[in-house]
């Protein structure tokens, strides 16, 4: 019992702990995981690099390439979905041209997917950038929110 | 003294509908009036009625406005002056009965509910340790420490009967006194709060609108297990529950109620907060133990020891819920006794949903254990907006099922929902009408599900996906009838075989729909139809010839060239070049309202 | 070692305390379908196929579970064999199918497992197939990893952290696209694999099978030439070359692991360059002799010097690679002839 | 080794230094790592950040050349802390207080100064170490191929002294043995001074010879492990546990030399003979005219090798005896193939002196022979009339002369698994650790050891750089197997000395540069591989490849003790190319 015990705990080194927040400080200052990165996060926590990409690549968080200046996310969450959220992604997809998990060709947008960002009263909504909420649309709606950011964009461009 | 306050919803869902917005301008319009010495302006968590967000109560009158807008802060500022009148345009209108409803004590919403964990949620500053001490916060800590040992507290956990919230419904008293139980002076509480369920924010609500009690709660379970470090595992998709929570924490540091020593008592207990990276899975105790210790989130296979044994870290460990956190501090100040009171037999206290979809009163509620579905979703929910008809309601997000009408008398509670078929879980509850197709439904949540699964199990990785592609060729039209019966051996090898929780509940939604409305499969299937005519390949877009007014629009925007006619001449769909994207309708002009929906594909005549 | 009864099936059995259920039917010829389990390695749980019905108690995975006393156990059963039936048949379906193309052929856990169960095509036919067509990585010259083959039992990955301490390769991602990866899922020989084809060995199917693999029509036991570690071997044998090798799990030395060089490196033997006649160097120029000719010049050089500066004129180097017998003749010979001028590369 | 690869799993802590085990024994490798997954506290004292430096708790990265400082260090650290095994102290060893005046003065602070290793990490190593349940060292070539190579195994063997480390298990020192048999080939008497099982062929009583320099060193240290310890040559007979422990008196060899020349029916000489060194690089008057090389390539393997060749070069008449013609072939007169080892029978002896059974398993490639087979026709032919008709029978005639190692050890016992010497009869179970119950001479001895700064071939302004050598995993000796690999060779295809990305800038160098290493002795060319893992100032370099035959560049120097050469460091000048 006393080896099994020693052996349960001994298999943690506990620099593995900080695994994760530094690679949500990582991707906050890149947007993404830069390959070099992961690899000193590998040594600074003690576990090798294929852990850390394991890990990594488990967590809908994480990206592996570089993100466009603005993040689209679409909700899927099931308020979403039943009011029309399917709708509203094919139409975001059309309007950026581009699939889920991808960034356009210019690095002005990504387009992500997200479970629920709790705004089901707002369904179905997109969130851009992390702040902007945009509720109740409809795939209309969706072409003038991107009209006008496009624009925005451009004029600040 | 300021003689009235407004109290301003500051939670997420509020801020998206410009909650932010308002108090500023709401702010100004009390300084340019001079009134910062009458009015208060407080700025609190989400008070749950999330339909009609952004919402202001003027207190002590209880006067509730809905739906406001920045350019309704100049008017609700000069209403404030002491000659002031309430707006009535603001007023809530009863979408039943379309009266104004003045105060928000009447609205139908709020007072079938009953608050324990979200009553102050709304009604305090969440950022503001002192509105928390004036509601009474960290009495119970007080108690804890100055009149109760561990066991004593465990007991009066035990004797409540309160239930672990986080969807599994383990007795949370046992788990307490099990976590106990274990030797060793190092163990962990930690709080649940990733809340990965699509359609369920009530934990985020909870850490934005009242982040103390759960703080408050994990202390006296640090007190009572024994542990000396807690932290809250919270999705970092919360952004504003984090901010808020990590106040509450150095505000609870600050005054002594965390730290080295709590309270002058000896007793040691610090929290920490970790921002959960995105897996529903983690939900799960050993996976969430796995995460914070920096790795993939796959939950240990059974038999293992318990959590409470081996932990985080291999040390024993208390895992539970936001609201079952939230929950202790009554139960410490109000007893055991009243706790156990509250709802039934074997489900004490209240529930408290997520209560979404296709529902006129959407928003988070708080009811009693044992009321029935129909009250919720008819007396609080309002009923299905738009005249539309009630269809079914699905609870327990992707590892609970679909409920029909004729399960409306179900009480709430672990235990009946279960045997029906779905489950407490982590407290969605999404309504969904006769526009909602319930077989794309189940594979809406195994598109979840499978792509949720942390892959390690045969069963749920392959299982899940194996049944969502048989959904996929329903869905599409390509279904066998015999698929009905794969995807219930499937689905019941999957419940068997799978190594959690997530992949054994996992087939739930699917089996419930077959169980409950294996009409709609059918139909699929046989008649190759979609009725709720949702399912693309199910579904044909047609141009009503006595509506069409031959404006061109749809014509001109149809992507594939499918819709034929001209200037003065009824347009008509080409069903074999349609792709169902259905540009035509969102781009019709409403008032024409020409392009409809038909279910199936059998449609040429039409033409 | 503490010892406990229980039964398995009909069958009344004596295991190891520490056993699991899955040991010791194994131990006692009662197969229990298995994909992710292996003896030197901690259990994983994953591949469901090993579950079991505890009598009073339910299923379990028998990997996992101890033995206790008393405790029945069945190993088949209406409920075990429709669970095991469909993970086995979700696991075929995924998997690449052309049985005959694999290097694994015959010596495959899949398809034991198929035939235990016993695959019905009708069956199979009702599923959709979810094999994928990802690409092969044969950057290592030892070895290919085939991910359109693996079952995700994480043989591998275990052996790789717990056999080897190296770590590898890891799971990635998640869902139906988990996949074993290295760092953003680069080769293999960028990786820090060490080449030791450890993972090869265990690999239940072909997901991981070596370069060229031919196999052996007869194993040697053997001792691996290279460093002094001295770790048992079995050489592959096919006709007259060495194809193969095999740690010897019964060695206490290696337990059945090997290097890189232990393990792969026996391309010298049969290598063109052997030396396979004596040579004699004439007019600065090696040139092929018999045995004799170049045994009778050795012999009337070293008598000439001998008799010319005494038997101190000779000087022996002797090698750590050749047997003690060798290296014992050798200095008894240089012995023999008056000198003690022998040595070794001991020191360096 | 005085303990067994098997119990290393075990280890309750591990002190790691001068051996990149991970690399030059990979099982042994794979074990050191499974005793720290098992909860081993490591300690890798390496210049270099090796990989086992990665999952180590202490990596104490001394400057070359500054061990016995370390070492000393921690043995001061540990008295100065107490955590020494007071009761192993007394009842098993002696002059515990000489060291303990000794290290002293080796202070952390002041060694810090010398090591460039924090006086923190030297504490916490110290403590690590002794306070374990047992701790096991490991070292090799990095510790013993110095020109102070013997006070290096001297300072760690009084590490293991004073932690109660020797005679237990799961504890003792682990010199690593480099190739498959070097163990053996020591055993079965092919050093210069003794016959199998390290019976004396002579005594000491000539002046300037080996044995007389090692009984030198013998005396003025005279702990009966350490010797042992610090490779075969000085693994003398008193070192061992024996039934009747043979003694070193003048007397004996001469007995033995009467044993042997019975056995062998001829008359054996007690001229001493000449070490490798000497053969090569020293007293060019007393050089061979003839040589005999078995299955060796010491045009590579030797310091520098101008000497090297320039002695073959200069000889009547050399002998080749190998299964490839290596880059030393070129200077022999008659080359003999031999068998590879998958095409005979014999025996190894491994680093944990198990003695294993190989066996033929495919026959011999074209007209070559076994060794074994050749010298004995050779031996024939100069009239000794030898009549082996097996390798069983050669080592049955091994057994009766070496009763004390391996007595008991029947080809029949080998079968079914190796053996440990000494294993003196047929019924004894062989010996997995060693010194038990006592030491050879029955008690332990701490000698001192001063660290002196290195003088023979430090830096300066025109060599500001240390060179030191490592293995490759991938390559072996001087890839006269390995190079035959394609995959090997594909693997690692050159040489690449390691330089830290610092130097190479200042340098001015370019990942893909070639450059051009000068040492006092002589230049080669390499490629360079950028990395970390050595620190500035320090470079290394393997010998696998002939294209860049670093030995070129080595001072061939010897430890005064053990006749080892300086083949670990050297001072160098480095160029781009």
């Amino acid at each position: 019992m006393k080896d099994r015990l020693k052996e349960i705990l001994s298999s943690y080194k506990r620099g593995r702990g900080k695994l994760i927040p530094i690679l949500q400080q990582i991707q906050e200052r890149f947007g993404y995981l830069p390959e070099e990165e992961m690899v000193k996060v590998a040594q600074l926590c003690g576990v090798t690099e294929s852990k850390v990409f394991g890990a990594a690549s488990f967590y809908a968080q994480f990206r592996f390439t570089p993100i466009g200046r603005n993040r689209v996310m679409v909700c899927r969450g099931t308020a979403c979905h039943v009011r029309g959220a399917p709708q509203i992604l094919n139409e975001v997809k059309r309007q950026l041209a581009v699939e889920e998990g991808e960034t356009t060709s210019d690095l002005e947008y990504t387009l992500e997917t997200v479970a629920c960002i709790g705004c089901c009263a707002l369904a179905p909504c997109i969130i851009i950038n992390n702040k902007d909420v945009h509720g109740r649309l409809t795939p209309k709606k969706v072409t003038d929110i991107f009209a006008s950011t496009k624009k925005e964009g451009q004029d600040a461009g | 003294m300021p003689v009235r306050t407004v109290l301003l919803g500051q939670g997420t869902c509020c801020i998206s509908a410009g909650a932010k917005q308002i108090s500023a301008a709401l702010r100004e319009e009390i300084a340019r009036l001079d009134l910062a010495g009458t009015v208060q302006v407080k700025h609190t968590g989400c008070r749950g009625f999330s339909q009609i967000d952004p919402v202001v109560i003027i207190e002590p009158e209880g006067l509730l406005y809905s739906e406001v807008k920045v350019d309704d802060a100049p008017e609700i500022a000069r209403s404030l002056l002491p000659q002031g009148q309430p707006i009535e345009r603001l007023f809530y209108r009863d979408p039943v009965t379309d009266r104004a409803i003045p105060h928000h004590r009447d609205i139908t919403f709020y007072n079938k509910q009953q608050r324990t964990v979200l009553k102050n949620c709304g009604y305090i500053d969440p950022e503001e340790i002192d509105d928390y001490l004036a509601v009474g916060g960290y009495q119970a800590l007080r108690k804890v420490l100055s009149e109760m040992t561990p066991e004593q507290v465990i007991e009066a956990v035990k004797r409540s009967g309160l239930r672990g919230l986080g969807g599994g419904g383990f007795p949370a008293g046992r788990k307490w006194e099990a976590c106990r139980r274990v030797p060793g002076d190092e163990k962990y509480v930690v709080c649940n709060a990733d809340e990965g369920d699509p359609g369920a924010f009530q934990d985020r609500s909870v850490l934005e609108g009242d982040p103390h009690s759960v703080v408050e709660g994990m202390i006296i379970a640090g007190y009572a297990v024994g542990a000396t470090k807690g932290y809250v595992y919270v999705r970092a998709e919360y952004p504003l529950a984090v901010k808020r929570l990590g106040i509450a924490i150095a505000e609870a540091r600050e005054r002594g109620f965390l730290g080295e020593n709590v309270l002058g008592n000896g007793f040691g207990f610090d929290i920490e907060i970790f921002q959960g990276a995105g897996a529903f899975v983690c939900g799960e105790s050993t996976a969430l133990t796995l995460s914070l210790e920096g790795a993939r989130g796959m939950p240990k296979p059974l038999p293992r020891p318990r959590t409470t044994e081996v932990g985080l870290w291999g040390r024993p460990t208390l895992l539970n819920n936001v609201k079952t956190f939230a929950n202790i501090r009554w139960i410490i100040n109000k007893g055991a006794e009243w706790f156990a009171s509250q709802g039934t037999e074997k489900s004490k206290g209240t529930a408290i949903f997520s209560l979404t979809g296709k529902i006129t009163n959407c928003g988070l509620i708080e009811v009693p254990m044992g009321i029935t579905l129909r009250e919720i979703i008819f007396d609080i929910g309002g009923g299905v907006p738009g005249g539309r008809t009630f269809k079914a309601v699905q609870t327990g997000g992707p590892s609970g099922g679909v409920l029909p009408e004729g399960l409306l008398g179900t009480p709430i509670d672990f235990d009946s929902l279960t045997a029906a078929g779905s489950m407490m879980g982590s407290g969605g509850m999404v309504v969904v009408d006769e526009d909602t197709c319930m077989v794309d439904l189940a594979r809406y949540f195994l598109d979840f599900t499978q792509k949720e699964s942390c892959g390690q199990c045969s069963l749920c990785r392959l299982g899940s996906v194996q049944m969502l592609e048989i959904l996929n060729a329903i869905t599409e039209g390509n279904g066998r009838i015999e698929d009905i019966d794969l995807l219930i051996e499937l689905g019941e090898s999957v419940k068997i075989g799978s190594i959690c929780g997530l992949g054994q509940s996992a087939p739930n939604p699917v089996l419930s729909t077959i169980r409950y409305f294996r009409e709609e499969y059918e139909s699929h299937i046989l008649e190759k139809k979609c009725p709720a005519r949702v399912c693309k390949g199910l579904i044909s877009y047609i141009i009503v010839s006595d509506k069409c007014k031959a404006c061109m629009i749809c014509l001109r925007k149809c992507p594939v060239e499918a819709i034929k006619g001209g200037k003065k001449e009824v347009h008509v769909i080409d069903q074999d070049k349609c792709t169902r994207c259905g540009v035509c309708l969102s781009v019709c002009p409403e008032r024409f309202g020409a392009v409809e929906i038909i279910p199936g594909r059998e449609v040429k005549i039409h033409g | 070692m503490d010892k406990v009864v229980l039964k398995l099936d009909d069958l009344e059995v004596m295991a190891n305390k520490e056993d699991t259920i899955l040991q010791a039917a194994l131990d006692h010829g009662i197969y229990i379908p298995h994909l992710c389990y292996h003896p030197d390695l901690k259990p994983f749980g994953g591949c469901r196929l090993c579950v079991v019905e505890i009598e009073g108690r339910g299923l379990t995975i028998s990997c996992k579970a101890p033995v206790e006393e008393g405790i029945a156990v069945r190993t088949e059963g209406p409920e075990i064999d429709k669970m095991r039936r469909v993970a086995a048949e979700l696991l075929i379906v995924n998997h690449y199918s052309e049985c005959l193309q694999c290097a694994r052929n015959t010596d495959c856990k899949l398809q034991d497992i198929a035939a235990y169960i016993g695959i019905e095509e009708g069956r199979l036919q009702r599923l959709k197939r979810t094999a994928r067509d990802l690409p092969l990585d044969d950057s290592n010259p030892f070895f290919i990893r085939d991910p359109n083959k693996c079952v995700l039992c994480g043989i591998c990955v275990r052996t790789c952290e717990e056999i080897n301490g190296v770590g590898a390769i890891d799971f990635a991602f998640r869902g139906l696209d988990t996949r074993i990866s290295t760092l953003k899922d680069k080769p293999i020989v960028e990786s820090r694999c060490e080449s030791c084809g450890e993972c090869v060995v265990r690999c239940p199917v072909g997901a991981l099978v070596p370069q060229n693999m031919r196999k052996p029509e007869r194993e040697v036991k053997s001792i691996c030439p290279y460093c002094g570690t001295g770790c048992g071997i079995y050489l592959g044998i096919r006709g007259d070359k060495i194809v193969s090798a095999r740690g010897d799990r019964d060695s206490v030395v290696n337990k059945g692991q090997l290097c890189v060089k232990g393990r792969f490196s026996y391309d010298f033997v049969n290598h063109p360059d052997r030396l396979t006649t004596p040579l004699i160097k004439r007019n600065g120029v090696f040139v092929e002799a018999t045995w004799d000719e170049a045994l009778d010049l050795v012999t009337a050089k070293f008598k000439e010097a001998q008799e010319k500066y005494g038997p101190e004129a000779l000087a022996g180097l002797s090698s750590a690679r050749v047997t003690n017998e060798e290296n014992y003749l050798f200095q008894k010979l240089l012995r023999s002839l008056g000198t003690n001028s022998i040595d070794c590369c001991a020191r360096l | 080794m005085t303990n067994t690869v098997d119990e290393i799993a075990g280890a309750g802590a591990i002190l790691v230094t001068g051996i990149n085990p991970t690399e030059s024994q990979p099982v042994i490798g794979y074990r050191i790592r499974q005793a720290v997954r098992n909860g081993a506290k490591l300690i890798v004292a390496d210049p270099r950040r090796i990989q086992l430096a990665e999952i180590a708790d202490v990596h104490l990265q001394f400057k070359p050349g500054t061990d016995i400082a370390l070492f000393n260090a921690l043995a001061h650290v540990i008295i100065k802390e107490g955590l020494q095994d007071q009761e192993y102290i007394e009842t098993r060893t002696q002059d515990f207080q000489h060291l303990k005046k000794m290290v002293e003065k080796y202070t952390p602070d002041y060694v810090a100064k010398i090591t460039g290793v924090a006086a923190e990490k030297i504490i916490t190593a110290a403590r690590l170490f002794a306070q374990a349940d047992s701790g096991s060292i490991f070292y090799a070539m990095g510790v013993t191929q110095h020109t102070c190579g013997t006070e290096n195994v001297v300072a760690l063997t009084n590490l293991s002294l004073l932690t109660g480390n020797l005679g237990k298990p799961h504890a003792g020192m682990y010199p690593l043995r480099g190739q498959n048999n070097v163990q053996g080939a020591c055993d079965m008497g092919c050093l210069p001074n003794v016959l199998t099982g390290y019976q004396p062929v002579h005594s000491d009583r000539d002046t300037g010879t080996y044995w007389q320099r090692l009984k030198g060193a013998v005396s003025r240290q005279p702990s009966a492990v350490s010797r042992e310890e610090a490779g075969a040559d000085s693994s003398v007979i008193e070192s061992i546990e024996f039934d009747e422990p043979i003694s070193l008196n003048m007397s004996v060899s001469d007995t033995i030399r009467a044993k042997f020349s019975r056995a062998w029916g001829v008359e054996l000489s007690d001229v001493p003979g000449r070490t490798i060194a000497e053969m090569f690089h020293y007293f060019p008057h007393r050089r061979s005219r003839i040589m005999y090389i078995m299955g060796e390539n010491p045009v590579l393997t030797s310091p520098q090798a101008e000497l090297v060749r320039e002695a073959l070069e200069d000889m009547d008449f050399v002998v080749v005896q190998d299964i490839f013609l290596n880059e030393t072939a070129q200077y022999a007169d008659v080359v003999l193939p031999a068998a590879s080892f998958a095409e005979k029978d014999g025996t190894f002896i491994n680093t944990e002196r198990r003695v294993q059974l190989i066996r033929r398993a495919i026959k011999p490639r074209g007209d070559s022979k076994a060794d074994w087979e050749i010298i004995q026709e050779l031996a024939n032919r100069f009239g000794l009339n030898w009549n082996y008709s097996s390798a069983e029978e050669i080592w049955d005639e091994v057994r009766e002369l070496t009763p004390h190692y391996f007595g008991g050890m029947s080809y029949e016992r080998l079968d079914a698994g190796g053996l440990q010497w000494p294993c003196t009869a047929i019924d004894h179970p062989g010996t997995p650790i060693l010194h038990k119950s006592k030491f050879a001479r029955g008690i332990g001895q701490f000698s001192t050891v001063e660290y002196r700064p290195l003088a023979a071939d430090a830096t300066d302004e025109d060599y500001p750089f240390i060179l030191t050598t490592g293995r490759k995993l991938y390559h072996y000796h001087t890839r006269t197997m390995t190079g035959k690999s394609d995959g090997l060779n594909s693997l690692i295809k050159e040489e690449r000395m390691e330089i830290n990305p610092q130097d190479a800038e200042g340098l001015g160098l370019d990942a893909e540069d070639t450059v051009k290493v000068t040492s006092r002795r002589g230049s080669i060319k390499s490629k360079i591989n950028l990395t970390d893992r050595v620190p500035p100032g320090l470079v290394c370099m393997s010998f696998h490849f002939a294209e860049s035959p670093v030995n070129v560049l080595m001072n061939p120097a010897v430890c005064n003790m053990s006749v080892a050469s300086g083949l670990k460091s050297c001072g160098v000048r480095i160029e781009k190319a």
